[in-house]
């Protein structure tokens, strides 16, 4: 097993201050440990990955981490990440956004990322919350829950955010919780070695600005109700749609054997002639 | 005689063209009339030269796509019209911030809003230089022919490059859809990136070094992994909020353009030498002016031409020295007269404008009638 | 609290932001909060050497020897 | 110095911009200088189109042609609205199997579009009215249009469009023999 | 059975040009056809319908319809659709839209307009082109077929526009053709009717930008080939999967019984006190 | 002694009750710092009157629901800073062209791209003129104070009900953030949306009254049925291409706020009488202004202060007419000089500006030192 | 093509683009395309007025007598 | 005439917008003018945080506070940063549970944290120094604080706010009295 604490000092940045700025208990750290873990398995080197992120808590991960690192604009993320992977093909790309970055202002740029499958692996960290701006609600976040906009209880459906991108075509889906960082780093790994467009979502507490507000108690309660809620794929799709309350399924969702964007372009190139060069 | 390379090409297509000249490899796009010819040129041709070709869900993501295709080392650009323009700006002061080389080409349509797609106008100067949020500096240049649709291409690839910036190249409606009968030039001057000159621990992408010098860009994952953001930065990439780093951030972006000046800023001048008159246009109204200082000299007026080639930076140290010669400016313009306002800032007493709006080519006419009016 | 040096776990307490995560995931209860709200390893014996306080500390800030540091140590020992 | 103005005018899908720019192609090749604009509808798509041509043995400044010394109109509604910009000497050349108003003044009337089904397809009405354009102006060598085609004309449909101009070659060179038995007040 | 030429004299704009722009056997007059067929079954007068569009060859029926009309901006029909229903609740409001303006510029705002529930009447006239702007591929071109910035063929894999707004929870999900008419107007007047957002998807013959560069033949081939392949959905559910080949099921795909948006929200005003006054 | 109703409030929340107090019912937004709070307010307040509060899914479409529920006939506004305002801009022009009245709330915080989130600017004055793309009017109004975040959100509703047109309230970052003792005015003008004077059928929602009278919005669903569109249109609403339609199309955008400048425009003057030079300042940055100006004068020093309270249409003749008065204007800016570039549209040779874009308030020092300079 | 005035169908030709969708969808072979490419009821008899062509007109440009009106005229007849 | 400069500083959880706001709800209470502003680290979240007021019984121009009457520093990092904006005469106050390095000046020195905790929740140590800094400078009165704490605290709080009010009022009227006991150099 990989320990997170020593991996980490060798991605880290060293001219960075710690502790890093998110909240105590805020699991983006547990979720920028597995990330490590995962890159520390798949064996690429510094050099070799890009990091592009979103603006929000979860954005900041590109500053702490010693790789290519792009802090776009938000919501934008995988637009530029689009660019980089198609004028490099070499490089291999993660894009880490939060669930109102990924899904609220930037829902578009994924659910066509995945329609195209384009070689990249997206990291959604899902804190149910727009957590850098200090708690408006977000795609995600679930009915009836408050936030800071939503004071007298969300009035919207949440977004399901693996059936999303299902339905959209993306070829490798997943979804771990800072509870079970362990299995996050095995998909997160799965995610980077697949070739066409992967995504993990990663449930992640954010204790200061959803947890309060709703009585989900302290950062190891909310974690423990993933431990309880978070169900192993196979075992999920056992539970009768009934009994489903608030549980959720974990694990690999979906995996397709597809050509990616570029395998496909190479094709064109191929045709036009412009291989020949 | 006619030499060789004679070509008719319409604009549009000798803009992709002359961005393949460029070396670029990389485009992104959202059709859009008047600009989608230059998307449907390259569609066909990069794939030849193994450049890549994607059509984006949107105008916002092609700008995202083609400042991350720079950032891994190839030159990019995307080809939009107004209402794509008005989208691309959060990302296009990005590019700015970041110092990122790119080149978006505007193909403008009558505006405001959807306006009037099939019409051209000269409608977003402003914009070109005003449209993101906060300050920020900009390259414009405006073609006034199928010829400079392919020079200034390349020459906005150059300065992109050079300067580290975004470069606007903002063609009216008129001169994108325009078929002319062109010569290529047989040699062109093509910059590209240059090496980085330290090695990656010493290297400091957002550096003030001394006698402006501008630090290369290096791709990604050549070994200098470094941090790129749009928010205010320490010369090494990271965000900052110390005071002398947050100036030295943006003062540059505003001086590395500011203190080359002479370099980036072309104009062209026409019978300017004795002129009483001058008439300052760009674009495809240059033409018309043209031909008007022709009528005018026959008539024996002192008209002569000032072409902004550069929109911004605008050539005002020029315009501050004509005014010295001449008596009026005539500024015609296809909007309400927005260079115009430029000219104001050098010498508000001596300028008046012709304004054209309904999509239409301002006529040689058009100009006299404020010529002969002055004159009398 | 004092770590010793042949502890299996190192808190850097620097590092730590003294959220509890560790205490509560040990599946040996290793673990306790000091007075100063730190955790410490009150009971370092137990440690199976999981691994499972570090990889779920959100700063980094709980180190947890390797199993094989451990068992080249007690070869040396032996 | 010469320089001639054309308008050529119909709607959208008559093929009028590749018709400019097979004109303009052929006068690069005689070694003119030409400039083209072209416009459309209040969208990108559907309505009235025209190309507006200049070719010069001199540069060119001023890109639009004002007045025209040839106006070709493929339908109704362009011959009503871009005859008015006719010189008083121009030359007005109606499709005369869609222009049924035709205008009181002198101009050459051709079925394009007949001529054109009966060749066999539609959309060459634009070719065949070229051919009778440079018949009866001697704006550009033949010749260089036949080269045009073939620069700008896909291989297979290749020998379709060089029948028409042939077509079109021939009915304009009847009507210039004929002249004024084919005007119509 | 409604007649489409006589209801139509009722509801086109008088002093608007005919023949309309469209060309020569363009699907999308025969959708406006069952658009008007349906609004005369549901009873609404003509002030109480507002018919919002895009900016598209589809959008060009606001131009044409007698009913309080809005030509929005490109991709955004439905943020001024829901801002119109919020500000007014006894409008109904129409959203028509191209499958670029829905599902390229405008995906997200479709992706959001499902999950909240917002009680419009979305109708995507999916012509698997940019017709306007020329025959650019969209988000709904097969995957090879020619475009004006394809020309070697498309590369990227078409969004199934139902599929994608039922895993964002529409309500009510349809589809139809231009061939099957009368059936789209049936559907139509159905989406009207419903409470929340519903959507329907009508297949409509571009033969100009999309056939022509496709060798699909005329108009008339391109709905007999609709006919052949649209097949009813419970038919549909019954082919194996690997007989399924072109074809895709019409009819009603989805239709849950859920509070639309503004119900939820009359229960914040009260909680608020905002419905006592 | 104070009298009633003294209340200490944010900005923001000032800026919010000023829209309650205006009617508006309709809120649509995206959070963004510093603006947020606006939309906070709002969430909680709006359904406690039945009014609407929607969090949308970005600024492009939360200027679209504000566009879309002003039509249905509900005063509505958003409220965003930089980099959602530059989003806004395509919408924004399809406000302006479509004359569709909204209030548009853009907090002002350190730019280019995302810059400085917490830090304030004034960096935005030329976007908020010239953002989206081809020539479009626009009202844009600069609080300096708690009070003026709430009065002149009000103001900002009137104008946009009485002149059709979309209103910008453009907070620098302190004042949007600032708290402050205010005392709300005990009566406010509240203009509505005047009733069509004319029945359905003789009803042209842009037509070109006589003497340029604006023909009220009549809210969709009343019975008057007509078409709205993004598209260059004649007076019934539908797009033309018709020369003389396009022109009074255009024109009339334009004309309607040039012939109501005197209504419109607000400033205030300070010490100005017997000033020899005068500083020209906005928002925040105006009460450092004042400060200096009460410091000159001790000092002995006639200097006196113009604030533009309406950024645009820009005072430009309340200008001209100081500046045959005075000898100097100094232009304290948090940017590199925007309103600048229009003082010197009237007196290009008189003008000098102190700038700061580190996201701290120019001090009144700052301005001292330009005025002792000039003064030497 | 001359239209009879008691013909269940009538075009309306200055909206008609020849599509010929008319035609084809006419499942009694009803309509054929005439030498000015207009479609005419070649076989006004053989109509069973079941308003298909009208419905699939995408010009508005084709229009069916409705059964009941056609009953009624059978009745007068009658 | 009177006017207080006074900066409250701290880390991002502390309160100190909050706190900043209840001084300037009292002063507003007592007829004072008050401009109250912020500032926080990069973003949105996280980072230092302060507030920086002016109480005055004139109308106030220039917002931002320039030379400090009080400082209350409830961290290291802003004890570091804003000591050097005090007066010269000028007040400091620092939360001695978290501010290690006191500096060299003369300061008050309170563990509003630690007292904050021993009362029950951490959270009220910003109300605590409240308090403390009005029995050290008279700037409010006590009872106009206590209705602040009344408008805009929720009401399950206020019991544990007004207790934290009493013991910071406590603890700064024991160090007033004693005031040269208390400086630390
Ligand atoms: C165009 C634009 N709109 C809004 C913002 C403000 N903003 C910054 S982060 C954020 C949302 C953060 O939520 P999420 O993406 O879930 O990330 P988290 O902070 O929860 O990790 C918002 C709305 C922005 N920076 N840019
Ligand atoms: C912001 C913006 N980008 C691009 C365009 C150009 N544009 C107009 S319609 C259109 C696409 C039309 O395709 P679709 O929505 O499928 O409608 P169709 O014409 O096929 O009915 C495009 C790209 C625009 N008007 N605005
Ligand atoms: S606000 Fe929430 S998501 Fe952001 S750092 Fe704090 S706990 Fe984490
Ligand atoms: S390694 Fe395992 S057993 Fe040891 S302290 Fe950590 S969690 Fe507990
Ligand atoms: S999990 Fe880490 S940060 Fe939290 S208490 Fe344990 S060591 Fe400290
Ligand atoms: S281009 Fe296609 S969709 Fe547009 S009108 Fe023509 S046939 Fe219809
Ligand atoms: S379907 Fe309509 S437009 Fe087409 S041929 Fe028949 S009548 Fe004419
Ligand atoms: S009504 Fe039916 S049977 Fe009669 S012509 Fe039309 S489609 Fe044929
Ligand atoms: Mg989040
Ligand atoms: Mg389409």
């Amino acid at each position: 097993m990989i320990r997170t604490s020593e991996t980490m000092y060798k991605y880290l940045r060293p001219d960075k201050t710690f502790p890093h700025v998110w909240c105590p208990g805020c699991g983006i750290g547990i979720v920028m440990g597995a990330l490590v873990r995962a890159i520390e398995k798949t064996g690429f080197t510094k050099d070799e990955i890009v990091l592009v992120s979103g603006i929000g808590c979860s954005g900041r991960m590109s500053t702490y981490l010693d790789f290519n690192t792009l802090h776009t604009t938000h919501g934008r993320a995988l637009s530029f990440a689009t660019g980089i992977k198609l004028a490099n093909p070499k490089l291999n790309i993660i894009v880490v956004m939060g669930d109102g970055d990924a899904t609220a202002i930037g829902g578009n740029h994924l659910i066509h990322s995945c329609r195209r499958n384009i070689d990249l692996t997206a990291l959604i960290v899902n804190n149910n919350i727009y957590g850098m701006t200090g708690g408006q609600y977000s795609p995600t976040t679930p009915m009836e829950d408050k936030a800071s906009t939503a004071q007298y209880g969300s009035i919207e459906k949440p977004f399901d955010i693996c059936k999303l991108v299902e339905a959209c075509g993306a070829s490798f889906v997943a979804r771990s919780t800072t509870y079970h960082a362990k299995m996050l780093d095995a998909l997160l790994s799965r995610a980077i070695d697949k070739k066409g467009f992967s995504i993990v979502e990663a449930m992640s507490q954010c204790p200061v600005q959803y947890g309060r507000r709703n009585k989900k108690g302290s950062a190891v309660d909310m974690m423990m109700w993933y431990k309880d809620n978070a169900i192993p794929n196979p075992a999920f799709k056992k539970i009768p749609p009934g009994e489903v309350g608030e549980q959720f399924p974990v694990g690999v969702l979906v995996d397709l054997d597809e050509p990616d964007y570029l395998e496909r372009y190479s094709q064109i190139v191929k045709k036009a002639g412009g291989d020949k060069l | 005689m006619k030499g060789h390379k004679e070509l008719l090409l319409h604009g549009n297509e000798a803009c992709a063209m002359g961005a393949l000249a460029a070396g670029m490899k990389f485009f992104a796009g959202y059709p859009i009339t008047p600009s989608t010819e230059i998307a449907e040129f390259l569609s066909v041709e990069l794939p030849k030269i193994g450049g890549t070709f994607i059509q984006m869900e949107d105008e916002i993501s092609s700008m995202g796509a083609i400042i991350g295709a720079s950032l891994a080392g190839v030159k990019s650009m995307t080809a939009t019209s107004g209402p794509g323009f008005s989208l691309m700006q959060e990302n296009l002061g990005f590019a700015s911030m970041a110092e990122i080389p790119c080149v978006i080409v505007n193909v403008m349509r009558g505006g405001p809003s959807t306006g009037m797609p099939t019409r051209p106008s000269q409608g977003d100067v402003m914009q070109s230089r005003w449209g993101t949020h906060g300050a920020h500096p900009i390259i414009v240049l405006s073609p006034q022919s199928v010829l400079e649709c392919y020079t200034l291409t390349i020459h906005a690839f150059n300065l992109a490059e050079k300067y580290r910036s975004p470069v606007i190249l903002l063609m009216d409606g008129i001169v994108g859809h325009m078929w002319e009968n062109i010569q290529l030039p047989e040699k062109i001057e093509v910059i590209d990136r240059p090496e980085p000159s330290v090695p990656p621990d010493w290297y400091n992408p957002y550096d003030n070094l001394p006698g402006g010098e501008i630090v290369p860009l290096v791709p990604f994952g050549e070994g200098y992994r470094y941090h790129v953001t749009g928010m205010v930065h320490d010369k090494s990439g990271f965000p900052t909020l110390v005071h002398e780093e947050v100036e030295q951030c943006l003062d540059k972006l505003i001086y590395k353009i500011k203190n080359n000046l002479h370099d980036i800023i072309r104009i062209e001048e026409y019978m300017l030498e004795d002129a009483d008159i001058c008439i300052v246009a760009y674009g495809s109204v240059a033409r018309s002016a043209r031909e008007a200082v022709n009528i005018a000299r026959n008539e024996g007026l002192k008209v002569g031409l000032l072409r902004p080639i550069t929109l911004w930076p605008f050539p005002r140290f020029h315009l501050e020295n004509i005014s010295k010669r001449v008596k009026l400016f005539v500024v015609p313009e296809m909007n309400y007269g927005q260079i115009y306002g430029e000219v104001l800032k050098s010498c508000p007493k001596k300028a008046v404008r012709v304004t054209r709006v309904d999509g239409e080519l301002i006529t040689p006419a058009q100009i006299m009638e404020k010529i002969e009016e002055a004159a009398l | 609290m004092k770590q010793k040096n042949d502890d299996p776990i190192h808190i850097f307490s620097r590092w730590c932001k003294k959220c509890g995560i560790c205490i509560a995931i040990c599946p040996k209860n290793v673990l306790e909060r000091g007075t100063d709200g730190y955790p410490y390893a009150a009971r370092p014996d137990d440690c199976i050497l999981c691994g499972l306080c570090d990889i779920h500390c959100p700063d980094y800030a709980i180190t947890v020897k390797k199993k094989k540091d451990v068992k080249e140590t007690e070869h040396e020992g032996a | 110095m010469t320089r001639y103005h054309l308008c050529l005018s119909g709607s959208g899908g008559q093929g009028l911009i590749l018709g400019g720019a097979l004109l303009a192609h052929a006068a690069v090749r005689d070694g003119k200088n030409v400039t083209m604009t072209s416009s459309y509808g209040p969208e990108a798509r559907g309505g009235a189109s025209r190309s507006n041509l200049i070719i010069s043995d001199t540069p060119i400044d001023y890109p639009i042609p004002e007045k025209m010394d040839v106006v070709l109109a493929m339908n109704q509604e362009s011959c009503n609205k871009f005859v008015p910009e006719l010189k008083d000497d121009g030359i007005l050349i109606v499709d005369s199997t869609l222009v049924m108003h035709q205008p009181p003044i002198k101009h050459y009337s051709i079925p394009f579009t007949d001529l054109a089904t009966k060749a066999g397809v539609v959309v060459i009405a634009n070719v065949i009215a070229l051919g009778s354009i440079i018949a009866l102006t001697d704006i550009v060598r033949p010749v260089s249009l036949k080269e045009a085609l073939k620069e700008r004309i896909r291989a297979d449909l290749l020998p379709i469009n060089e029948k028409a101009l042939k077509i079109g070659l021939g009915e304009g060179t009847k009507l210039k023999k004929n002249i004024d038995e084919y005007y119509t007040y």
